[in-house]
């Protein structure tokens, strides 16, 4: 099965192909690297940019002005914090022009811990994307998810940013993205730039299919009845797993994948919410003014009376960066044990 | 009593229909921004910017354009003193009106935006923003668009002397000179020597502004803006350099600011300044192009129509409070 | 009484002669101009900066790693976006170092709306700020309390974020700062700079004397019983005016002045929300991940058994921009009637 | 067998000592970086990033620096690639090896940061971070502070080739040549024609990086930083230009990246590019500074102390998950 760093490649082959994609621009997005995560390796559209955000997604911004359809990729997102005022930009263009002009442009960037990025390759970047109006924002944690969220990304007539975990780019997916082959050694022999030289290097794309996941769809992951865990990103699987081990103890936890995060599947959250009676948000972006405690705001202005036990956010500590160190990491942000002690512990909340 | 001034001999260098046609536009450019600053201070208007003391630059530059939508065409990235350049463009000045009133019926932004914030995708002018030269990030763009469409559309940005110390103008000359990917871009800077109350001179250690591009191997030049002869020629030249070659080109064109900066700096006339129209008009008067009662008819039919249209504009309602949820996305087609 | 900005002008005399500050820096805030609203006008150590808020908080940053203690402007928080990079970097520049190096610089820059600012003069910065760690961040809503908080901040060893409320810069205050003359026009001859030719004029300072708002200390405004109100900045005296109102409807609103955004008065907010049991947060940036959005997590997860009803947000809408024509701008953001109504409704809340 | 080398008769325009003394700099930084990239292969560092390659430029720049704290001596703002600078500054290279393992004893973050990342507040060397370029944007402020001082003191600021494409490289030449202002700063780039897998030639329209400092009246050089006593002879020539004048002074440095990017590209040797060290050494035997014997004294001397230091830090404790609390905020003092 594709990892999501191979379902965002394929993606991209697709929409250069069918959606009409014409620019896959970022900094050693092209040949020879084809992205830092290998991401855009074999992509036929992909170039090398400047070392230079701020032209990177102004100039896509120019190209999507242009009709054109640009997908830029922010190396990480840690270096994206100067351009916050052309994505608010982006953003505000078609409400500005009153409709006149909009931004068909996609932006991806990798977000999260888990690959001990240190202060300068883990940020998270949900909590500041989802102050920025006008766009839509997706999250995927599968390759398939990612695959077919990217696919609705380049139809949108609209900015969408795409935060890609880290720590999932390599892993491997459980289902089939349409058209790859069912060997994962096959389809890295026909899609994986070798080592050494690849400038004569050209991809065999497997002819994969159209899959669209529909922005602002969650997907319920796993049925439960004591309680709602909403997450996405790095923290969705550690949910899922936490899930797991509760159930020997007796607990039945819902877990919902976001994946959508502006706009979101409120319909899905307010559902589990009204069954469970107990909510819990996780994500590891730091916990001021995070995304999640708009979801806990959310949930207390539209359910409060059918709550059990109050919203809860497990998030990132609020921390001016993630320390290299192992044990400073693993204390900076949700890990399994944190997970699994949160929904215990609002499971069997008591007033 | 003062008689008629001497005929210069020696012909402009321009015809004499387009001489008119210019002078027309750069009236009519001034009599529109006067009657912007009129509506601000009758209270027809929260703020006022514009371009007065550029319409020498930006009219020829309006003229030269070619208008329409797409690559094939030229893509405008201006500032909030562009209107002599939409105007040229054959813009109706009502429209820079009901933005003034923020009316619903402002064609630009729906009353949502501050004067002379143009939108125009008919014509490739893309929403002028208030942020300083984040323009200048976007323009490459549109410019490597049409690189690869090929054919004799450009992009031309525009921005001021100020601005130019912001990041995004050296983002514009290395986006726009890329060896083997140099883009069809006419980067325009409008040196008025003022960013608000702060002196170009006490800030800017570079002296000529088109200096910056020859490290990039990108053609510049500095012109006189406060001729419209010269800015037409200098400017058909450039463009054409873009059109023909396909690679950058920088002008910085030396503009006076009438006003001063906006209505929060008062948006009173300056009298240290050069007036392009008053030179222009002495030039076309001296020329025999135009005598002064012609001009003076021609600045008094455009104030009674732009007055006229002002009227029309006052009674124009405001837009609905629930229209702030429209075209927060474009809708799917 | 002195206006905010007269009592900002003040605060930064004292700061110079008595505190330390070496340097005013940022666009138009020397001579001639003084600040676009006014407020560094005849300052000695005002200087005019290239139009880069890059370099201006670039330049602050080393002020402040070179032991200066430099007062940075960002001229409208609407153009500090393109320097949220920077601002991480000053609040994170302590904590790399383990310690090593600290970073004394104050930001201060013009927020909100009510001016008819539109799209671009009338952002809101508090929810996009609270969300960097390593800053204190406060926002007055009176000119002494202004002037309080930047006498804290320019003695603070860290980076401080100084949030103007356009709204209430020409407001004056009700309170005298120490050593402002009584009459509001011997002061304006004292402090306000001419019009016409400024380049030869020399303020005469009032002896103002020192006086501290410490940094994370509320203020409780007004008392109540039936709800907490907590706000700062332009929505502030709103809710004040709110409360007054709904009195004569028998209902007791306790109104809280936030004043430090980071870090906030808790123990304030707690002790009056075990009170009243209700709790209505308002302030005018956009709603979704907003600051207010965190207090509503800290209230529901602290204080969720002994509420009466669900914490409530009261926040701009979540749109692009501030529309300029009225009836847009105040449709977006809250404005008295929208305050009062959200007092009340949530006063008379039943389950 | 390869005899003697002949003797070169006319003499290096450096002292010996001093010939000898950057010598031993350059192999105790290159010996360093290699143990570095050991321990990332033997897992004892999650990533590795630093300077093999610019040792020739990097230690005459340290030996050029006056160190100390305060106003008075010079700032540094370096990058990821400043080793050999802070090694010549007399820093023990165990600092580097603590940091590389994360250790608690890590003197530049306390086990918080990527290697090479340094920081040394008495020594006036800033928190080296990892964004491309900030340092440009706020070496001004440093240099401002020491233009109102006065004295000797300078600030330097480096980084590479490919990130002058961001705008805060501009940055530091507008707020650098500010007219009447003008800062006592040393701009420097090292340019080793890469930035990670993205050549400089299909980037840079501006052939010549130093180009740019000259439309804003900056002096201007571009150096062989491969040679070191080129190095030398320049920086201080640069160095003292800006002592002196306290004005501001581009310097491009040509240099090598021997290990690729970082670890991330493999931080294998490359054997394309010119080895300082072997040239620098080729020289000195060929003046009789050194013989080869001696030279290979040097490295096996720095090799052994080296990896004494790494068996030592090899036992030192990570630090507790309880300090991410600490230093969020500087205490009051
Ligand atoms: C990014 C940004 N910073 C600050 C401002 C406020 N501002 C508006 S116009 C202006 C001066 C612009 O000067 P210049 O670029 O020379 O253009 P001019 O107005 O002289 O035509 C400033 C500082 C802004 N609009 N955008
Ligand atoms: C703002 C920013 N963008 C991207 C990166 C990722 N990155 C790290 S080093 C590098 C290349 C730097 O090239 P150059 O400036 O030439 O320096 P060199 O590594 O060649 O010495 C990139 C893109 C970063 N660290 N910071
Ligand atoms: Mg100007
Ligand atoms: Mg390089």
């Amino acid at each position: 099965m594709a990892s999501m760093a191979q379902a965002i490649r394929l993606a991209l082959h697709y929409a250069e192909d069918h959606l009409g994609v014409t620019d896959v621009l970022g900094e050693d997005v092209g040949l020879p690297l084809g992205g830092v995560f290998t991401a855009t390796q074999g992509l036929k559209t992909a170039w090398n940019s400047p070392l230079d955000e701020r032209g990177i997604i102004g100039c896509a911004i120019g190209l999507a002005l242009a009709g054109q359809r640009p997908v830029a990729e922010i190396q990480f997102c840690d270096y994206i914090y100067n351009t916050i005022d052309l994505l608010k930009l982006a953003g505000n263009t078609c409400w500005a022009s009153n409709g006149d002009w909009n931004v068909p442009m996609v932006v991806r960037t990798p977000v999260g811990s888990g690959i001990r990025g240190s202060i300068y390759h883990s940020h998270s970047f949900d909590a500041t994307m989802t102050h920025i109006p006008g766009w839509k924002i997706v999250m995927p944690s599968t390759p398939l998810d990612a695959y077919g969220l990217l696919l609705s990304a380049c139809q949108d007539r609209n900015p969408v940013m795409v935060l890609e975990p880290k720590a999932l780019l390599r892993m491997k997916g459980e289902e089939l993205i349409p058209g790859e082959p069912g060997d994962d050694r096959v389809l890295s022999k026909m899609i994986d730039a070798p080592l050494g030289d690849r400038m004569q290097w050209k991809p065999q794309w497997p002819d994969v299919q159209a899959y669209t996941v529909p922005i602002g769809q969650g997907k319920l992951v796993r049925p439960g009845t004591d309680l709602t865990v909403v997450s996405y990103g790095r923290t969705l699987p550690l949910s899922v797993k936490a899930a797991q081990a509760l159930e020997s103890e007796g607990i039945s936890a819902e877990v919902i994948d976001l994946r959508s995060l502006w706009p979101y599947d409120w319909e899905m959250i307010r559902e589990s919410v009204k069954k469970t009676g107990r909510a819990l948000y996780v994500n590891e972006d730091t916990e001021v003014t995070n995304f999640g405690e708009h979801l806990v705001r959310r949930t207390v202005e539209e359910l409060f009376y059918e709550l059990l036990a109050p919203p809860r956010l497990l998030a990132g500590k609020f921390l001016p960066g993630i320390g290299l160190a192992d044990p400073l990491e693993m204390a900076s942000v949700p890990q399994l044990p944190d997970v699994t002690e949160a929904m215990r512990a609002l499971a069997r909340e008591q007033p | 009593m003062r008689g008629r001034p001497t005929l210069v001999k020696e012909p402009l260098p321009l015809d004499s229909k387009l001489l008119v046609r210019m002078h027309e536009l750069m009236v009519e450019a001034r009599v529109l921004e006067e009657r912007l600053i009129q509506m601000y201070r009758q209270g027809h208007g929260y703020f006022w910017i514009g371009g007065p003391g550029e319409e020498a630059f930006n009219v020829p530059l309006g003229l030269l354009m070619k208008k329409g939508q797409g690559l094939d065409f030229d893509y405008l990235h201006g500032h909030y003193r562009q209107s002599g350049t939409v105007l040229a463009l054959g813009e109706d000045p009502i429209g820079a009106l009901r933005q003034m009133k923020s009316t619903a019926t402002d064609p630009y932004s729906g009353g949502r935006n501050f004067a002379s914030h143009f939108s125009k995708r008919e014509w490739n002018i893309v929403p002028i923003s208030s942020p300083i030269e984040v323009q200048y990030a976007m323009a490459p763009g549109t410019a490597l668009a049409q690189r690869r469409h090929g054919g004799e559309g450009i992009t031309i940005v525009t921005g001021g002397d100020a601005g130019t110390a912001e990041g995004d103008f050296a983002t514009c000359l290395v986006w726009s000179s890329r060896p083997g990917s140099e883009l069809p871009i006419l980067i325009v800077v409008t040196h008025n020597q003022w960013g608000i109350s702060t002196a170009a001179c006490t800030q800017q250690g570079c002296k000529i502004i088109a200096d910056r591009g020859k490290a990039f191997g990108i053609q510049t030049r500095t012109i006189d803006g406060n001729d419209p002869i010269a800015s037409y020629l200098e400017l058909q030249k450039a463009m054409g350099y873009v059109r023909k070659e396909r690679k950058p080109f920088l002008l910085e064109a030396n503009v006076s600011r009438l006003y001063g900066h906006s209505s929060a700096s008062g948006a009173n006339f300056v009298t240290a300044e050069q007036d392009c129209i008053v030179e222009f008009e002495k030039k076309l008067e001296a020329h025999g192009v135009l005598t002064r009662a012609e001009m003076d008819q021609v600045r008094a039919r455009w104030s009674e129509e732009i007055a006229a249209k002002a009227r029309q504009v006052r009674d124009e309602p405001l837009p609905e409070a629930s229209t702030i949820w429209k075209h927060i996305y474009a809708e799917d087609r």
